[in-house]
């Protein structure tokens, strides 16, 4: 517990927030849980450029700028991702990924 | 000291909460543990010294985006939900893909073992602003420009076809 | 003056203007399709009398750094070897876009599509920077997808859809062999085709054999060689007339071109190696083509395999790795151009007419169009090779250089001459002569707008065969110093 | 006037030019005289120069080039700016062959003025011929033999659009296509033939190939391969054995075209340019033998032909397969004077038979000599010069045929005597189907009334060139036979290679003529001046003109003395040739001709296999649908199998991928089904679901696992 806190923690924790998020999207059930799981892979990305921005260049805000980044189209890419889960559920009466297979050739 | 107790713990409670968003049988308890899970993702933030960071972590994500996760799955939710499995088939091929992954990502992350802190951590609201009104001006506008392409998309897949 | 820029980007000024014309204005839309080829066209003859025949250094280069993290530049020139082939492309876009005037719906995509395409054609020729001509080479791909893919016969989407599979394939390859190169070249990497032609002597030959099997890959398919063709008689017959004319004129030689500006002079070792291949799929190419070509009832699908068979002449050529040869697969390249370019307009004309391609649905046709049959007669025998057309130097030449390397390859390929033969006789006996079929009475001979089109090949198929001075006069210089002799 | 010489094919070609695209379609058109008036000037020409090459005020031989393109070419390792030379190139043989193709041409186009005059396509008819003949001059002038070849191949188109000239009906576009496909077989060896020579020489230019040769540059296996190539083409044209079939239905065109196809233009060619290149044949004698027994074969196959068929046409043009087997044959015993006087007199008189049957056809409206007879009363004109035809290629004696025939035949003795035997024959055979020809059209009585009594005279502008063509068919053997003018004339070309002599020690069927010849031993100092060279350096900068104005000169007095036939059969030959025209005589001269009749019932297969022609057609038909076949077959292969495995073949490609996970995946389970139990089942399952389709998850999954084993492999390197 006393070592200092070095870059490599930062990573490792982004690491396994990436992991689970990678987990979650590829076995969630639910289209929202899917939706849930890309967030947590988008936070995971920008912890990793806050660490960055801190360990490796601390003279600027690079890093952060382009966490906001990531987080506006994060934004955008959930806002959109629910829409399209509504309109889904609309016509098709399911929000499970399995009962659409509209990419079946 | 104190840096590490905060560190693990936010950890903890991030990797945690994350774990129960995607394991949680009950979808409207994930978004809940999302909304958690982001807050921890905050707390990071600030550890590290990000202020503006922390500031928009909460307000967009933790207030914005978990908030309307839970509204949307509330509106969606079924009871029946609750009886049905919420982990497809798949979830062994998924841990073995994400063990592999796994690998390569831990091996980056220990190159940096030896990086430490360098400098005081200062506030980067200020240098933020002026960067994205300065030098990134064009991509700053151009952001602005996908959350309008966002929102013209929301209104449009989740209006009612009642309009023609 | 830039000139090369400008014959390379005028067709793409008029498909921004063609853009902002609205769809209805039909005329206005084909006006300036004309008027931006046009200027490309007389650019490039411009270029004619300032073009040194004395040497074989590249001639009005344009460099400019465009990527320069990568070392990427805008590098233009032309040589003996592709200056032909730009005014080749230029006077071919014309003859098409006169073609084109029978397109009734979605004019102004058509046009716009078809300038686009001709800004990749000539940007192919020009390029001396290896990422620029990969750029300008996939350029070509998308407007040529929806060319037959909208405008086309019925089968047209699977058509485009295999034409564009097909040459993707192949392009893939062809940017990992550049990749190689560019990181084959020392530090700070270059993509410059003359710099990295520099560096062949330090290379090894497992390298050169890689470097050369991808880039051929991407050229065989272009070309097309044995067997990657197959995808050339579908696209040709489901193309619209006016873009069989550009496939068969222009794209194809893109492939030649490449083999011999990139391949031959990049990988030299690769290029050896693969020597015995090369002549024998050329071989195959010849004879092969040529028979399936003789096995065709449709006219348009006949000449598609002829082209397969023409393309082989290039490759014998090329094979034969002597001046003589690649003479004659570049004049061979050009007169292919100009005699199957009229061929498709020609088959186009009939189509047009009678609504079938069938050889055996016609008969006596030469009382009834003689002006038709005449011009077919014409260009079907320079297409065989008749001496004193343009056909024949090419093929000749061709031969010449093949056969001081490969004499029994030479030989067996002199079959595919005489099948070439047998098709087009056959062909010519069956539409125009004969009795005549009196379900084609009312046919009427061709109108001034074919003839204009048709005219200006016809005569180039004569001048060519008779007087091909001037043609050869450009290219030897080049030829000579490729051959490093 | 022989520095104008290049005018003479362009004059032609230009009035062809002119009466196509510049005249108007009319039965009456005068356009006509421009394409007379354009061989009448050649002629002029013609006559002029050889009359300055045969009173020797010009040396010979006359060259001049102009350059007319380059390309880059190498040869044996040396690099170099080949300047194609266009040009001209006059010497004996070429002069006199000008006069021929422009006489004859000039006769049959004043009489198809006549002949064509009611048909639809006149003007065309004479652009054609225009073309035709402008074609075969340029042959004759050219100094080039690429220019030569492109002049041989336009000649072939020529035929194709003369033959094909009745398009509407399916027996001339049949025959047009033949004709040019079997010459186009044979255009093939020529081909090769040049592009050998190219590779050997590096030059085109028929000069520098002589001298190259005379230098002893050129092994005899490649002369003989080159030889062997170029005898393939004169094959194809000339018409010989086995590529003769497409000359006896060569005649669907018009009667005229075909009198210009078989006298004077299309089957000479062949016959010419082995003349023109005779110093490679010199330099192969297997080639030489070749020509010899192929020439023999076909002269006696046509000759066999001949003497069943009834139709008044084929047997015109049998016979002129058979006179073009002996000059081939002549030419490949050495004979090559002997080759080319024939190639002269022949023709003269087949132009005027050619043209005489025409008159006969344009009256009567029928080719089977069955219905004709008695035509003698009717015709009077026709009648006489086709007589005098008939006596010239029979060779009766002070006719043109004899002397050329009587040349031919000597040279044969001395060389190969099995040969001379069949050809012997076959001259003889020659004298009886002629006689035969003749006494069914004019002798006796009319057999059929009908059209007996429509048939008429022709009218002038047909007979008149009938009588000039006769009088040349009767004296111009004389006349060249004169104080050797043909030798001088039509002088043997000699090679002063080293080889020569040991090539002639090593194949007796050479060393017989190599004795006969004074001429062949004589130059032996120029064998001490060649200087042999391991390997040649391109001739081109080999000065041209030095080689052979000597060799030519000098060989022309020597050839005089060229051996005869001994003289008992120099004696018997005339009164053989007689017999066998009485022969023909007793056997057709009625009406019924009985004997005949009974002869053919008795010797029906020998009949049926002649009337079909040695079933060479049938062969032939057969090849064609064996090409159909093949054609149809690679077609199938094409779409069945290349674009299958090359197209569909990626999908295949994914789908074998696919099946074998799906293997492997069925294994797996199997085997960890006692192991693991459900832990490897669901296992089994999620990698199960891989080749499942269509779930979005999956993709995902792909896409996930690329991605994760991508950056591992990159960032654990």
């Amino acid at each position: 517990m006393n070592a200092p806190l070095t870059l490599a923690h930062y990573m490792t924790l982004a690491g396994i927030l990436f992991l689970i998020g990678i987990f979650g999207a590829l076995t969630r059930r639910n289209i929202s849980g899917i939706l849930m799981s890309i967030e947590l892979m988008f936070n995971a990305a920008n912890i990793n450029l806050a660490a960055f921005d801190r360990f490796l260049h601390p003279e600027g805000v690079t890093g952060q700028a382009l966490a906001l980044f990531v987080m506006t189209v994060a934004a955008a890419e959930i806002v959109v991702g629910l829409a399209l889960l509504l309109a889904i559920y609309r016509g098709t009466d399911t929000v499970y990924a399995e009962d659409f297979n509209l990419l079946k050739g | 000291m104190i840096d590490q107790i905060v560190f693990y713990s936010l950890a903890l409670l991030t990797v945690a909460s994350a774990l129960a968003v995607v394991l949680h049988r009950n979808t409207v308890h994930s978004s809940l543990f999302l909304g958690l899970s982001l807050a921890g993702v905050a707390g990071i933030y600030a550890s590290l010294g990000a202020d503006f960071l922390f500031g928009a972590q909460i307000m967009v994500y933790v207030s914005g985006i978990a908030v309307l996760v839970m509204f949307v799955v509330m509106l969606l939710g079924r009871a029946s939900d609750l009886h049905l499995r919420q982990v497809n088939e798949r979830w062994m091929a998924a841990l073995l893909v994400c063990a592999v992954a796994a690998v390569g990502l831990f091996k980056v992350a220990r190159l940096h073992a030896g990086t430490v802190v360098t400098a005081a951590a200062k506030p980067g609201t200020h240098d933020i602003g002026r960067l994205f009104l300065g030098e990134w001006l064009l991509p700053f506008e151009l952001i602005s420009l996908v959350l309008l392409a966002a929102l013209l998309g929301a209104v449009f897949f989740t209006r009612t076809e009642k309009a023609s | 003056m830039n000139m090369l820029s400008l014959v390379t980007f005028a067709p793409l000024v008029g498909a921004l203007i063609i853009l902002c014309i609205p769809k209805e204005k039909v005329r206005a839309i084909q006006t300036v399709a004309f008027v931006f080829a046009g200027i490309a066209l007389i650019a490039s003859l411009a270029m004619l009398p300032g073009f040194s025949r004395g040497t074989h250094e590249m001639q009005f280069v344009e460099r400019f750094s465009w990527i320069p993290s990568f070392g990427v530049q805008y590098y233009l020139g032309v040589d003996g070897l592709s200056y032909p082939l730009v005014l080749l492309t230029t006077f071919m876009c014309v003859i098409g876009l006169i073609g084109s005037l029978g397109i009734e719906h979605r004019v102004k995509e058509y046009f716009f599509w078809f300038l686009v395409l001709e800004v990749g054609m000539t940007g192919v020729f020009c390029a001396l920077d290896l990422i620029l001509f990969y750029v300008f080479w996939e350029l070509t791909l998308v407007p040529m997808y929806f060319l037959i893919g909208v405008w086309g016969g019925p089968r047209k989407e699977f058509a485009a859809i295999k034409f564009f599979l097909y040459t993707l394939t192949g392009s893939v390859f062809m940017l990992l062999a550049i990749l190689a190169l560019y990181f084959a070249s020392p530090a700070p990497h270059t993509f410059d085709m003359l710099e990295l032609a520099k560096l062949t002597g330090g290379w090894d030959r497992h390298f050169q054999i890689l470097v050369f099997l991808g880039l051929y890959f991407g050229m065989a398919i272009k070309i097309p060689a044995f067997p990657f063709h197959t995808w050339l008689p579908l696209a040709h017959v489901e193309a619209p007339t006016a873009i069989s004319v550009i496939l068969a004129a222009v794209l194809l030689k893109m492939g030649v071109y490449g083999l011999l500006r990139i391949s031959y002079t990049l990988a030299p070792l690769g290029f050896q190696w693969f020597l015995p291949a090369l002549i024998v799929i050329a071989v195959i190419n010849i004879v092969y083509g040529a028979l399936c070509a003789m096995a065709q009832t449709d006219m348009k699908k006949m000449v598609a395999y002829s082209s397969v068979n023409h393309m082989g002449y290039c490759l014998l050529g090329i094979a034969g790795m002597t001046t003589a040869g690649f003479t004659g697969a570049v004049f061979q390249m050009l007169t292919h151009g100009i005699i199957t370019g009229a061929l498709f307009l020609l088959v186009g004309v009939i189509y047009d007419r009678a609504h079938t391609r069938d050889v055996s649905a016609f008969g006596g046709l030469a009382v009834k169009l003689p002006v038709y049959a005449a011009l077919m007669s014409l260009t079907c025998f320079a297409s065989l090779g008749l001496p004193g057309l343009a056909g024949f130097i090419g093929e000749f030449l061709c031969f010449l250089g093949a056969f001081q390397t490969w004499k029994l390859a030479a030989a067996i390929s002199v079959l595919g001459i005489i099948a070439t033969a047998a098709f087009f006789l056959r062909m010519m006996q069956k539409v125009f002569l004969g009795k005549f079929n009196e379900k084609w009475a009312d046919l009427p001979d061709m109108t001034a707008r074919e003839l204009i089109s048709i005219a200006p090949l016809a005569v180039l198929t004569v001048l060519f065969g008779v007087y091909p001075k001037w043609p050869l006069d450009l290219m030897n210089k080049t030829i000579e110093h490729m051959l490093g002799k | 006037m022989i520095e104008h010489a290049y005018l003479i094919p362009l004059i032609p070609f230009a009035a062809s030019l002119i009466m196509m695209f510049g005249a108007k379609e009319d039965p009456h058109s005068p356009a006509p005289w421009i394409g007379i008036g354009a061989m009448a000037i050649c002629l002029g020409m013609s006559l002029s120069i050889l009359n300055a090459v045969a009173g020797g005020t010009v040396p010979l031989p006359y060259e001049h080039n102009w350059q007319w393109f380059s390309f880059a070419a190498s040869i044996g390792g040396k690099s170099f700016l080949y300047d194609m030379p266009i040009g001209v190139l006059i010497d004996g043989p070429a002069a006199l062959t000008l006069v021929v193709v422009t006489l004859v041409s000039l006769m049959v186009q004043i009489y198809s003025i006549a002949y064509m005059h009611e048909d639809a396509r006149y003007k065309r008819y004479f652009a054609f011929v225009s073309f035709f003949t402008a074609s075969m001059l340029g042959l004759v002038v050219s100094s080039n033999i690429l220019v030569g070849f492109m002049s041989w191949e336009l000649m072939g188109l020529s035929s194709y659009l003369l033959i094909g000239f009745w398009f509407e009906k399916d027996g001339p576009t049949e025959a047009q296509k033949k004709a040019f496909m079997t010459t186009k077989l044979g255009d093939s060896g020529l081909y090769l033939a040049l592009l050998f020579i190219f590779a050997k020489v590096g030059s085109f230019q028929i000069t520098q190939i002589h001298q190259f040769i005379n230098q002893g540059y050129m092994t005899t296996t490649v002369a003989t391969v080159i030889a062997i190539g170029i005898l393939f083409g004169a094959m194809g044209k000339s018409a010989q054995f086995p590529l003769f079939i497409w000359l006896p239905d060569a005649m669907e065109g018009p009667t005229p075209g075909s009198a210009l196809i078989h006298a004077a233009t299309m089957v000479a060619a062949g016959i010419f340019v082995v003349a023109r290149l005779y110093f490679v044949f010199l330099a192969a004698p297997d080639a030489m033998l070749a020509a010899a027994w192929i020439g023999c074969i076909t002269a006696f196959m046509a000759a066999a032909m001949a003497l069943v068929s009834y139709d008044i046409k084929r047997v015109l043009a049998f016979s002129t397969v058979s006179q073009l087997g002996f000059m081939m044959c002549a030419l490949g015993v050495g004979g090559y004077t002997a080759g080319l006087f024939h190639l002269t007199t022949h023709a003269f008189f087949k132009a005027l038979l050619f043209l005489g049957a025409g008159s006969v056809i344009h009256s009567v409206h029928t080719n089977d000599m069955r219905l004709m007879g008695g035509l003698s009363k009717k015709m009077p004109v026709t009648f006489l010069t086709m007589g005098a035809a008939i006596l010239a290629i029979a060779g009766i004696p002070f006719t043109s045929g004899y002397y050329s025939k009587d040349m031919i035949l000597a040279n044969i003795y001395h060389a190969n005597q099995p040969i001379f035997w069949i050809m012997l024959g076959t001259a003889l055979m020659t004298a009886f189907y002629m006689s035969r020809l003749f006494i069914l059209t004019f002798w006796g009585d009319d057999r059929d009334h009908e059209k007996h009594h429509h048939a008429h005279e022709s009218p002038f502008l047909m007979t008149g060139p009938l009588v000039l063509l006769a009088f040349l068919a009767l004296v111009s053997g004389f006349m060249l036979d004169r104080k050797g003018l043909v030798y001088s004339l039509l002088a043997k070309p000699t090679i002063t290679a080293p080889q020569a002599p040991a090539a002639a020690e090593a194949h007796p069927a050479e060393a017989k003529p190599a004795e006969a010849h004074p001429a062949e031993a004589k130059p032996a100092e120029h064998a001490a001046v060649a200087v042999p060279v391991e390997h040649a350096a391109p001739a081109t900068e080999a000065p041209a003109e030095a080689h052979a104005a000597a060799a030519s000169h000098e060989g022309g007095e020597a050839e005089h003395h060229e051996g005869h036939l001994p003289h008992w059969l120099h004696l018997a030959l005339p009164f053989l040739v007689l017999g066998s025209i009485g022969l023909a005589f007793f056997l057709y001269k009625g009406p019924k001709y009985a004997v005949a009749d009974g002869l053919k019932a008795n010797l029906a297969p020998v009949f049926r296999l002649l009337d079909r022609r040695w079933f060479l057609d049938d062969a032939f038909d057969l090849l064609v649908v064996l090409c159909d076949k093949v054609a149809a077959l690679a077609f199938w292969i094409d779409a069945n199998v290349v674009d299958r495995v090359f197209v569909d073949g990626w999908g295949l490609l994914m789908r074998i991928v696919a099946e074998v996970s799906n293997l492997l995946d069925a294994l797996f389970v199997d085997r960890t089904v006692d192991g693991f139990g459900g832990l490897s089942l669901d296992l089994g399952v999620g990698l199960r679901a891989l080749v499942k389709d269509g779930q979005v998850q999956e993709y995902l999954m792909y896409a996930a696992i690329a991605f994760s084993l991508a950056a591992t492999l990159i960032l654990t390197r």
